[in-house]
């Protein structure tokens, strides 16, 4: 097994499709039809037009701060799609590609960067945690889940994401460090883009590669490109695999963050193009299109038809939250607790009360 | 049937009852396992209900809470031990940024059932770190319960009553009482309301409120002063605060002293004299008064005696605010 | 020599020119160093200083504060942010346990000239946890100071006050008014004192007092109340509080509004009106009030509106004060 | 360089006394002379008869809560022993070895354990935090001042202790990360007693061993039986001056915890003594004292006098403190600040006015 043989220490990476579109290690291609092909591809292609429209929206001062993936849609697409429906997925919030896979809708989501506490009610059935924001605290989270199916007899796996800068964080430490000693069902994915916003990963960590540090917690580390597809899926095969039968692995997915870390962010600050033009070539999607192009499983007009059809889709699930999104404001009160404390009742009803005599004050 | 217990033993038998009851409580921490705790409140349950739910875990608080967190969002109660207050604070921003937020982060989709044990108070001649009151901080926080019982029989029925409750409670246990008396307590399962004081003595001329370990510290005091009527109020919870008993007495009264063991500045006894304030203004004849540790950290043992109100302050401060 | 710039300007301006004058003080935080922070409040140090002086760190708030401690044991006087308020919580053990401590731990030994800066406050239509305000929280931590100012010229003032401090100083900015004004401010370094509020109008009827960003919210609310006169105090330092002046105002007015944008319960507001009430009760003619936040998380974006009190339902809640 | 060598990958560990007091790797050797051997050999009697006085004193009601260092002299007092006088210590709780190599003084240390605080006043020149209860909080302040000394261009090395427990907390693992990143001169020490309380290693960890974490930060990790004094006073001292020249390097010293955990531990409720027996063996002074005989550096005799002397010592210092340890009313409020705040004066003001009248009402 990959996972098993693979020396992090080594500081090798896992590579299954070229840049150039072509199966460089056919005997690690996951087996695929060519359907899931398409449609994962398809998945990457929604995935970038949901950047590109929520960008737009955002200069249009319809939608707030957003953190696009561009660039990482291998890496979430890939380790998405190895897990069945009833494993768990647990992100942190550059993960658009996996959320998509996992089932959580784009109306939703939208409605989540467009600032309302709806958007993170993912839905009843969905095996997804809400976005984390404060770094790395859901590793926790994903390993106590863990813990719960081993201890239910359960037979699910437990995804985790955090970035190349969540991995400084004590919360990464002690719950990769949980994982190892109770051998829980987890996989720990970790996008290494290279920045944590204006932050390098040199100035990061001085570990050789990311993926070693799954040693210090007697578990297997493996590094993979981040922008191949193929060699992601296989990866996270394997080790959804190994989790669901062994125990917890980590996985360094080899990427690079293409935009700005958020809309409130000017990249130009701290990089500059020659640091970012080589990664143009290293397109993820890039790659699989050719692939699909070379199979002659896709033509050129399919794809620009493709990417229109879901940017129209994206705009039409925008359109569906984008007047439906003011918080009521009982909402703001009634889910602190299964029932409002007097407290928060008498504030509500002070709250509504002032508003009416403002309203009735003509204020 | 009834049973003499203690405090401590009160919370291993609310434990022990309710894993008993429901399968899907499990109870780790630190020296929890196989040591049964180090003040043995879990002692006996690793032996009757096996190591995969009662169990030892790694030394990092911050993942014993988170982790509790994603057992509770696949079903399962856990029950976390935070082996001294004082080392609660690596666990903050799970306890603040996550477990209570959770059900209003997600409209409700995803509640927390979850307790997080702590014994906290000083007074037991310990090391740094072994003695703190912090209760206000927590309390502060939106979507957490914070509860303090008293007595045997209240912590039996509070700690089960927080087990069940579907929300993350705080459960701080005054370790400086744990074996200081003992009570008739049910041997089976019952629970008590989360969010309600107790008035432990009626009294018509001052109003004390108090919790944990200070509530045998002012039923002392009290029981020194012949010359006035006293309602003592067992808070019980600190957040939600039972504000209506505590107006309903001070309505009386006109007259209320909070004595708690926590710093004064910023602690929850200033809490009590706003919502006093807010409520109960025309009622009172005096103004509020605290008597609290002092703004300092807990002394070692030999300053320790001068922090917590002894039972001869509380009797001289209410004799001031009685005279005032 | 004076400069007109807003608040954001002012606490670089204050960085500048400490590290100018002294070179102990270094500055350090997530993406404080090439990209001279998120707010760009450090913007221009790292070119001026040096790498060596004013750097970025890996993401990790315990190691930010806890390895200030160590700077500090050394001889430094570290600057260090914390992105946003709400990411504080993984140093609460570094902040509570140690930073608070370490000079009454060692008798004064070790004292530690360190501050920790971070913007706090809602109402900037961000994500979850950048909207925070609980300085309560560590308001009530024995050997603290808490420090917020709400313009241009104290911020730079108290900064640097802060920096000279030989003890431990949360300086929390209001970012909410970051850029919201600008002032006439020396550019020379000055200090004002820590734990001295400012009477920012005086006034006979009532007071209020409030903090950072909702200070000129305040100012607002007031400026559209003709019939009453009113003090309106900016306390700046939220522990140790100045309580003279607004035992000294009360005295006068009677009256007392606490402002604040944090939830309302155990907040910073309840200790306010305690000590109004041990230090001025007899001059009270109306119940201290309170309008805060509510106890719930700060609401995201599309809520966000109905959380901090606006000037129309300060002034309302000025005039139930003054009605009642 | 042993540290640039070794690979704690392979699980060996480094010795250099055996069990017998003979030298078997007299390449690793550390350069000292035999003087400097019978000094450390008291030293390390010294840290024993600690130990047993305060451990009587406590059994007698005149000792609070204490944690022995039994089992782990060699440990402390070699490591300890590698630091210069102008080279930082920064312990957790239990390095009573170190400690008196440090030169903190033995009235001030029951001072401490007899719970008051002008014990953690250690004394104006000694680069020796205080006792730090917090599990691994401390690795921050060591990386602190580690990054101050950097920064400075001074020349010393700092050294921090933890436990095996202590492993598992995010400080240490933050602290490491920025160690590693800020290539500080940090010497991290673990003392791997086996124990955190009653809670075993491998409930602590499922990494192979605890030097090998050092990888996860980009520096050296070395395991070193902590119960030989040379090897670990050898292996320190290439810690220190690796340290001192090129960055920070990670040591698991390997022992074991003899006694309780600390005096309110009871250890049979956890561990047989079919376990801690081999461990008496493996004693660190009976190692030393067995090469002392056979280098004819000591009689037995000698060594018996020594052991009552030094219990003598040590019980003249606990006098000295004994009766004057209660805390003085004003000390509880003067050292919270630089100067009292108006609230800590009233309070002082308030408390000394209910005393006079107490005494005045002759309660
Ligand atoms: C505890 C905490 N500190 C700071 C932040 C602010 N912050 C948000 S994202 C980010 C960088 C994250 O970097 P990385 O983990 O590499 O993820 P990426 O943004 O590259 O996907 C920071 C510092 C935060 N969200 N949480
Ligand atoms: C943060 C924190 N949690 C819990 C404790 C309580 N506690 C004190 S010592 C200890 C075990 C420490 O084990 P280890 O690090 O191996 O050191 P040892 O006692 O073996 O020397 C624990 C859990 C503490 N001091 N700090
Ligand atoms: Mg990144
Ligand atoms: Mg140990």
């Amino acid at each position: 097994m990959l996972i098993e043989k693979f020396n992090p220490l080594e500081d090798e990476m896992i590579q299954v499709l070229n840049e150039e579109g072509d199966i460089i290690r056919p005997e690690w291609m996951p087996e695929i039809s060519d359907e899931e092909v398409l449609s994962l591809f398809r998945t990457m292609q929604k995935t970038r037009a949901i950047d590109s429209i929520a960008l737009s929206l955002q200069r249009q001062g319809r939608m707030l701060t957003y953190a696009a993936s561009l660039g990482q849609e291998a890496a979430q697409v890939g380790s998405g799609y190895a897990l069945k429906k009833t494993d768990w997925a647990v992100p942190a919030f550059r993960e658009l590609g996996m959320w998509l896979t996992k089932g959580w809708s784009v109306d939703k989501i939208l409605q989540y960067w467009y600032g309302n506490e709806w958007g993170s009610h993912t839905g009843e059935d969905l095996r997804l945690l809400p976005i984390s924001v404060p770094i790395s605290s859901q590793f926790q989270h994903a390993v106590g889940i863990g813990m719960s199916i081993r201890l239910k007899g359960e037979n699910d796996v437990v995804m985790a994401y955090t970035g190349d800068g969540g991995t400084s964080q004590g919360d990464f430490h002690e719950a990769m460090n949980f994982a190892g000693v109770y051998r829980t069902p987890n996989v720990f994915v970790i996008q290494n883009n290279q920045y944590a916003i204006s932050v390098p990963v040199v100035i990061q960590t001085a570990s050789k590669n990311l993926a070693m540090k799954a040693l210090a917690y007697g578990m297997p580390g493996i590094l993979v490109d981040g922008n191949d597809l193929f060699a992601v899926l296989a990866v996270s095969q394997q080790a959804v695999a190994y989790a669901r039968e062994t125990g917890p692995v980590l996985i360094e997915a080899y990427t690079y963050r293409m935009g700005a870390h958020t809309t409130s962010d000017d990249p130009t600050k701290y990089r500059t193009d020659d640091e970012v033009d080589p990664w143009k070539e290293k397109d993820p999607l890039l790659r699989v299109e050719k692939y699909l192009i070379k199979k002659n499983l896709l033509k050129q007009e399919e794809i620009e038809a493709m990417k229109e059809a879901l940017e129209e889709e994206v705009m039409e699930a925008y359109r569906s939250i984008e007047h439906s999104s003011d918080t009521e404001i009982e909402e703001i009160f009634s889910y602190h607790y299964e029932k409002m404390t007097p407290q928060l009742q008498d504030q509500l009803d002070e709250y509504r009360n002032y508003l009416k005599g403002a309203a009735s004050d003509g204020k | 049937m009834a049973n003499k217990i203690n405090i401590v033993q009160a919370v291993q038998q609310a434990l022990q009852n309710e894993m008993a009851l429901d399968p899907t409580v499990v109870v780790y921490g630190e020296d929890v396992g196989v040591e049964g705790g180090v003040f043995r409140a879990t002692v006996g349950l690793q032996q009757e209900f096996g190591k995969e739910r009662a169990f030892d875990t790694p030394l990092a608080e911050s993942a014993i809470v988170g982790s509790a967190i994603g057992m509770a969002i696949n079903g399962m109660k856990p029950v976390v031990e935070i082996q001294f207050m004082g080392f609660i604070y690596p666990a903050v921003n799970q306890i603040v940024s996550h477990a209570a937020r959770y059900r209003n982060r997600t409209r409700g989709l995803r509640h927390l059932p979850m307790v997080i044990r702590a014994p906290y108070g000083g007074g037991i001649r310990a090391l740094e770190h072994h003695s703190e009151s912090t209760e206000a901080l927590f309390a502060h926080i939106p979507g957490l319960k914070v509860v303090i019982p008293s007595t045997p029989y209240d912590t039996k029925g509070l700690l089960i009553a927080a087990i069940r409750d579907p929300d993350p409670v705080l459960f701080l246990e005054p370790k400086r009482i744990y074996r200081a008396f003992r009570q008739d307590v049910p041997e089976e399962a019952y629970t008590l309301p989360i969010g309600k004081a107790k008035v432990l003595q009626e009294g018509d001329d001052v109003t004390v409120v108090t919790w944990g370990a200070m509530v045998p510290d002012v039923q002392k005091a009290v029981s020194g002063i012949e010359e006035l009527s006293i309602e003592v109020i067992d808070l019980r919870t600190i957040s939600p605060m039972d504000r209506e008993t505590i107006i309903e007495s001070v309505e009386k009264t006109g007259r209320i002293l909070v004595v708690h063991e926590a710093a004064k500045s910023f602690g929850a006894g200033a809490e009590i004299i706003a919502v006093v304030n807010e409520k109960a203004f025309l009622s009172l004849e005096a103004p509020p008064m605290r008597l609290t540790g002092f703004d300092t950290t807990f002394p070692l043992p030999r300053g320790e005696e001068h922090y917590i109100p002894s039972p001869e302050r509380i009797r001289h401060k209410i004799r001031e605010l009685a005279a005032y």
